[in-house]
């Protein structure tokens, strides 16, 4: 049932095709070679948020992690594995967007659609309901069937009880299994108007040089095929990965810095510290106007 | 000890004969370079101490090894409560050694912090670990306190 | 708001020694002294060994320069151990060291003979020595033993101050600019003793005074008056506070209870400074939550509290003013407790990387 | 699985709630196929979770209406569990705030509706949620408390103790600019270049502590004993009567005239020894002048210098530190006890502070929070009192600094403020608390 191929709205689907076929042709990014499908974001709070399934496995794929926000639904009380939407780092956002690779869905459309919505929605509803008893029943008949048959009852009996399980069987409004959706999508609150923004971004301006050194070591580390999550709580910028943070330990605190910014040396020790008590190497990260980033790795000198 | 208060006479520091010829710009960091360089020549017992005085970075640098025909490094001494930027640290990198930066605390305590051009790869911790196994022992230790 | 707790500081397992009250009390009218200090650089240093010994037994003041804590005593027995081997295989810094008493030597302007008769007992080979001693334990690998095990052992402390700079080091105690040292000159002699003081003289200058010394050391640290109001401040509560050890975890100080001996550090201190409409003067250090969460992560990881210890100016306190340690009775200290909030339900479910 | 059919959603009424446990982790990527594969196991497990729908009984869920204007959610089907620790009533109707009805959304219990079509969480989270109401990082606040089971409420300035407090003296037309700042050491006349010794008091050791926000009831009868002055013997020959207020009932303070007494202090002659007077004698007939450092004396001043300097010395006083314009706190001639503590104190003149500012717009305080074991017999109407409160900071955003603390404590009252910063998906929280240094001096 994965709608991978699309949205399930056909106006939006058509928008994806066009951008994916601008993007293909090279006008934007001469180094894709696969172009990746296009990743729809919705601002909530300014915030960029996933919540596509498609689009979070999309932005995965490309080896950006982001932040689970929500309740999990199988199991909501609780907050080691949270649920969609996923929001995105600034620096993925941009790194997204310089390629091309994802676009803004607008805000929620305020106007109603005429009554044509809500008859569709109160349609839906009913026909569920309708095949949903049917599924009740059938699934009352064969837990009978299974309970006759393990107490070897007559065959005789086991007709009867059915007819009459169907004839009095009622499946209550109260227990139809009704959908909340995680996505808008479908019969939900006005799931037409979608538009992309391709012109307005990166939706912030990111001009302050700290944004910038951060956005250019993610970007690098990036390319060198690395994982990068939030590091804040390492007093980091970012948590380096080998590999997938699913299956891999981090193994960098990356701290990004202008070159000629000024940092006070016990912050340093500090962060040289803390890395060499959680076993991951500090990095100092700058990148240099005229050449690469530059990386210095900070460890435990071992001299006491 | 009464004799020296005329204070005709330096402080055995400012006789030391490394530390006269040290005597160029900013005291503080060649005191720490000073005491830095006695760490590792009398401490330590580091072979090939050398001092290099470096214009670009206003600082006074070390070279040594810590065994003879080992490894040179280079050591940037800093006042604990200076700061610094990356930019001068790589210079102390560019010389093509791995680099010691030790703060030197007012009280002289020294602090080495080992830097290295590059990504290096942590070693990795003895493994393997369970996630849940982890928290559960930490569950045990809390409930031992 | 609420207060923070307080945490009864830990005890260290075994304790060798016994407690001594701070030096601003004496309890034997002999050990009433008139301490010297030197001041070096940013350091003031402290060489009479008796010197060393009182002030860092009572208080536990300053670092012994080139040791790790406790200046050590015992150092120049050491030498005798393994530095003197150490030279027998490393000519070149024997040659290095023989240079500079020469130099030292010339400098202190004796005749040319009596110079060459000390170089000469300098250079003299130990062997004999040993050989009588029977204590030979591995051959000398060629290059000349240096005698000096025996002039350290037997001269006056004057005289191997002035002979050996390389012995020198460990004999001497570090008092931090910022606070030790003036807290020693100013406060320090509000003791009951009739003779406890610093001085703290320049070098071929008259001992200065505490208004010199005061600022002295502000030349020498644009923050020395918050830092030092806030060493004076906890050694006025009774603690001591350790500048060096808190290199070690980021911070500005470390805080122990009756002194390392006794307990394990309680605080790690970062002084702050601020306007007295708490805003203002810019900060000495500025957090950002980043740094703040490295710091109160390696302050939890080793048992103690993170404390910001804001001294608190004024508004209408000049800089004319801040030119004396009179400046120190009009700021007044605010301690906050920065602690990371883990509910009990959020340890239990608390998920590591 | 954006639509699900209804196959699905019977299906779905006997899914697991269980969740996989993460396992191991590696630390070098060898590109080895088992390592790719374990990779490949553990993302589908990750799609498989993340993918998950929320499928309800209809009849387990509440229903709601959204009225973006008033920008609130509206009851239409009775409350469920929830309505103990959330949401309110008014005109006879049940509202959710916009933050607890997203909560719930997460949770599975309500439904929401607006122009008769259910909203999506994704449609919850960009209509409820904006930097003027309620932002997203307070809801990631909010629901990470949440679903740690804390009752969370926003929090109303109005409603605290502090509160109440600064509107009482308000009437009393008595503003806590300062509200009080205690000296825990009064000065010493010896710090004297200091000046700043205004009014001795009789009790110099205590000043009562008092928090910031609590006030002494009006009408109490302690009294404030840094008002009180000493009588001053020294300037003035007639002691003003005593404040009635501070005696018993019934005695009649009198007038006291010391000026007789005045008269004979310190009027008598010394009285020396024969051998006191024979040093004093020898003293004197000593020639000064074959003094070789009295020699080097070129006039008066120098030799003036020079004797202070011996003086000095004699009482173990070195003269560099005696004679400049600050001088030591305490002269160590004089002889003080050892057990004698306050004489330390009283050298040590650092106070603490206890200054309360009133507002800024920049920080304020987002939530009340209440322990979860409280929530059997939690009452909307009666909440009691505050686990703690809390300030959402985000992590790019500042520091608070002293101000900020401080305002945010006062205004919470007996309270803690906890600040929750907001680092993408992870918080931290951190408080910071008020603190005085235990007084640890043992002679």
């Amino acid at each position: 049932s994965e709608a991978s191929s699309g949205s399930g709205d056909p106006e939006m689907d058509k928008k994806i095709k066009n951008l994916n076929k601008v993007r293909g042709n090279g006008t934007t990014m001469k180094s894709e070679r696969s172009p990746a499908p296009v990743v729809g974001l919705s601002l909530c709070d300014s915030a960029p948020l996933l919540w596509r399934l498609q689009d979070l496995k999309a932005v995965r794929s490309e080896g950006l992690v982001g932040a689970l926000l929500g309740s999990l639904p199988r199991t909501p009380r609780q907050n080691v594995r949270l649920g969609r939407p996923l929001l995105l780092l600034p620096e993925e956002e941009r790194l997204l967007g310089e390629r091309g690779g994802a676009a803004a869905l607008p805000a929620q459309n305020q106007e109603a659609a005429g009554g044509e919505l809500q008859q569709r929605y109160t349609e839906e509803q009913q026909r569920s309901f309708e095949e949903q008893s049917v599924l009740a029943l059938e699934d009352r008949k064969s837990a009978l069937v299974r309970a006759m048959t393990s107490s070897s009852a007559s065959d005789e009996a086991l007709q009867h009880r059915l007819l009459d399980l169907e004839q009095n069987f009622s499946f209550p409004r109260s227990a139809l299994a009704v959908q909340l959706s995680t996505a808008r999508a479908g019969l939900s609150h006005c799931p037409e108007a979608r538009a992309f923004l391709e012109a307005d971004w990166p939706i912030r301006a990111q001009r302050c040089p700290r944004r910038e050194a951060r956005f250019q070591v993610f970007r690098d580390l990036r390319g060198r095929g690395f994982f990068l999550t939030s590091a804040g709580k390492f007093g980091g910028d970012f948590l380096v990965y080998p590999g997938d943070p699913l299956r891999f330990h981090a193994h960098f605190i990356a701290i990004c810095l202008a070159l000629d910014e000024s940092v006070c040396l016990l912050d340093v020790l500090c962060a040289a510290r803390l890395g060499s008590n959680v076993k991951k190497t500090v990095l100092l990260c700058s990148p240099a106007p005229d050449g690469p980033v530059r990386y210095t790795s900070l460890q435990w000198s071992g001299m006491v | 000890m009464s004799g020296a208060s005329d204070g005709a006479e330096a402080n055995w520091i400012l006789r030391h004969p490394q530390m006269k010829e040290l005597q160029v710009g900013d005291s503080e960091q060649i005191h720490a370079a000073f005491l830095v360089y006695m760490d590792l020549t009398e401490v330590r017992r580091w072979k090939e101490v050398s001092c290099v005085k470096i214009p670009d970075l206003q600082a006074v640098l070390l070279e040594a090894q810590e065994k003879d025909g080992g490894p040179v490094y280079t050591v940037l001494p800093l006042p604990v409560h200076q700061s610094l930027s990356h930019r001068s640290i790589r210079q102390a990198l560019d010389r093509g050694f791995p680099l010691l930066l030790c703060a030197v605390a007012s009280d002289s305590t020294l602090v080495y912090q080992r830097m290295t051009d590059g990504l290096v790869t942590p070693v990795p911790p003895v493994g393997p670990f369970e996630d849940e196994g982890r928290r559960q022992r930490r569950k045990r230790r809390q409930q031992q306190r | 708001g609420m207060q923070a707790e307080f945490r009864p500081p830990r005890r260290r397992n075994r304790v060798y020694e016994d407690y001594k009250a701070p030096l601003p009390l004496i309890r034997n009218q002999q050990d009433r002294k008139h301490y010297r200090g030197e001041l070096v650089h940013q350091q003031v240093l402290v060489c009479h060994p008796d010197h060393i010994q009182s002030i860092y037994s009572q208080g536990y003041f300053g670092k012994g320069v080139l040791s790790r804590a406790r200046p050590e005593h015992s150092i120049s027995d050491q030498w005798e151990r393994e530095f003197l081997p150490c030279h027998m295989s490393d000519p070149h810094r024997y040659e290095e060291l023989l240079r500079w008493a020469e130099a030292e030597l010339s400098s202190q302007q004796l005749d040319e003979e009596a110079a060459n008769q000390t170089l000469l007992a300098l250079t003299e080979t130990v062997e004999e020595e040993e050989e009588a001693n029977g204590a030979v334990e591995e051959e000398p690998r060629g290059g000349p033993c240096v005698q000096m095990k025996r002039l350290g052992a037997e001269s006056e402390p004057e005289e191997r101050n002035c002979l050996l700079p390389g012995l020198q080091p460990w004999r001497s105690v570090c008092l931090p600019a910022a606070g030790e040292a003036l807290i020693w000159t100013f406060d320090a002699f509000c003791q009951d003793v009739t003779s406890s003081s610093l001085s703290c003289p320049l070098i071929g200058q008259e001992p200065l005074s505490v208004v010199q010394l005061w600022r002295k050391f502000r030349l020498l640290r644009p923050d020395f008056v918050s830092s030092y109001a806030a060493y004076h401040h906890f050694r006025s509560r009774g603690w001591v506070p350790k500048g060096g050890g808190g290199a070690k975890y980021g911070v500005d100080l470390m805080l122990y209870r009756k002194g390392p001996p006794f307990y394990h550090a309680s605080y790690s201190v970062v002084v702050e400074r601020t306007g007295e409409s708490l805003g203002g003067a810019a900060a000495l250090r500025p957090f950002s939550w980043r740094s703040l969460a490295a710091l109160s992560r390696i302050t939890a990881t080793v048992s103690k509290e993170l404390m910001l210890c804001y001294i608190i100016y004024p508004t209408d306190l000049s800089e004319d003013d801040l030119d004396s340690p009179v400046c120190l009775s009009r700021l007044k200290v605010q301690e906050v407790i920065v602690s990371r909030w883990v509910s009990s339900r959020e340890r239990a479910e608390q998920d590591d990387i | 699985m954006l639509i699900m059919n209804p196959c699905e959603l019977f299906a779905a009424r006997s899914r697991s709630h269980k969740i996989p446990a993460r396992g191991q982790k590696d630390f070098y990527p060898d590109d080895s196929e088992e390592q790719k594969q374990r990779l490949q196991q553990r993302l589908d497990e990750h799609w498989s979770l993340i993918s998950e729908e929320r499928v309800e009984r209809l009849g387990n869920l509440v229903k709601a209406v959204w009225s973006p204007s008033e920008r609130i959610v509206e009851l239409q089907t009775p409350a469920g569990k929830f309505w103990q620790t959330m949401g309110f009533s008014a005109e006879g109707k049940q509202f959710l705030l916009p933050e607890e009805a997203l909560y719930l959304m997460e949770c599975g219990n309500l439904q929401v509706f607006h122009q008769d079509l259910p909203l999506s969480i994704q449609d919850g989270y960009e209509a409820f949620l904006s930097s003027d109401s309620v932002s997203l990082q307070q809801y990631q606040v909010f629901g990470h408390l949440k679903r740690l089971g804390y009752v969370v409420h926003r929090f109303d300035p109005s409603k605290t103790a502090a509160a109440s407090q600064a509107e009482e003296m308000e009437e009393e037309d008595k503003l806590p600019e300062s509200h009080l700042v205690a000296s825990a050491a009064p000065q010493t006349s010896s710090s004297g270049a200091a000046g700043e010794v205004q009014a001795r008091t009789w009790w110099p050791a205590e000043v009562p502590e008092r928090q910031a926000g609590q006030r002494s009831a009006p009408g109490s009868q302690r009294w404030d004993f840094s008002s009180i002055c000493f009588p001053d013997l020294g300037s003035a020959g007639r002691l003003a009567p005593l404040d009635a207020s501070l005696l018993p009932g019934g005695v009649t303070p009198g007038v006291c005239d010391v000026a007789p007494w005045m008269r004979r202090i310190n009027l008598r002659k010394v009285k020396m020894s024969p051998k006191e007077e024979e040093r004093e004698r020898r003293q004197r007939r000593r020639d000064v002048n074959k003094d070789k450092e009295v020699q080097r004396c070129r006039n008066w001043a120098e030799y003036h210098k020079l004797l202070e300097r011996r003086q000095a010395k004699r009482q173990g006083r070195p003269a560099h530190l005696w004679s400049g314009e600050v001088q030591p706190l305490h002269d160590p001639t004089r002889p003080i006890s050892t057990g004698d503590t306050s004489t330390i104190n009283s050298i040590f003149f650092l106070s603490f502070t206890f200054l309360s500012i009133i507002g800024s717009e920049e920080w304020r305080i987002c939530f009340n929070v209440y322990q979860p074991d409280s929530v059997a017999d939690f009452k909307k109407s009666n909440p009691g009192k505050p686990y703690a409160r809390m300030c959402v900071c985000s992590f790019d955003g500042p520091v608070p600094d002293l101000r900020v603390i401080k305002q945010l404590s006062f205004q919470s009252g007996d309270v803690p403020v906890v600040y929750a910063a907001v680092d993408h998906g992870d918080i931290s929280f951190y408080t910071f608390k008020d603190f005085q240094l235990p007084r640890d001096v043992y002679p």
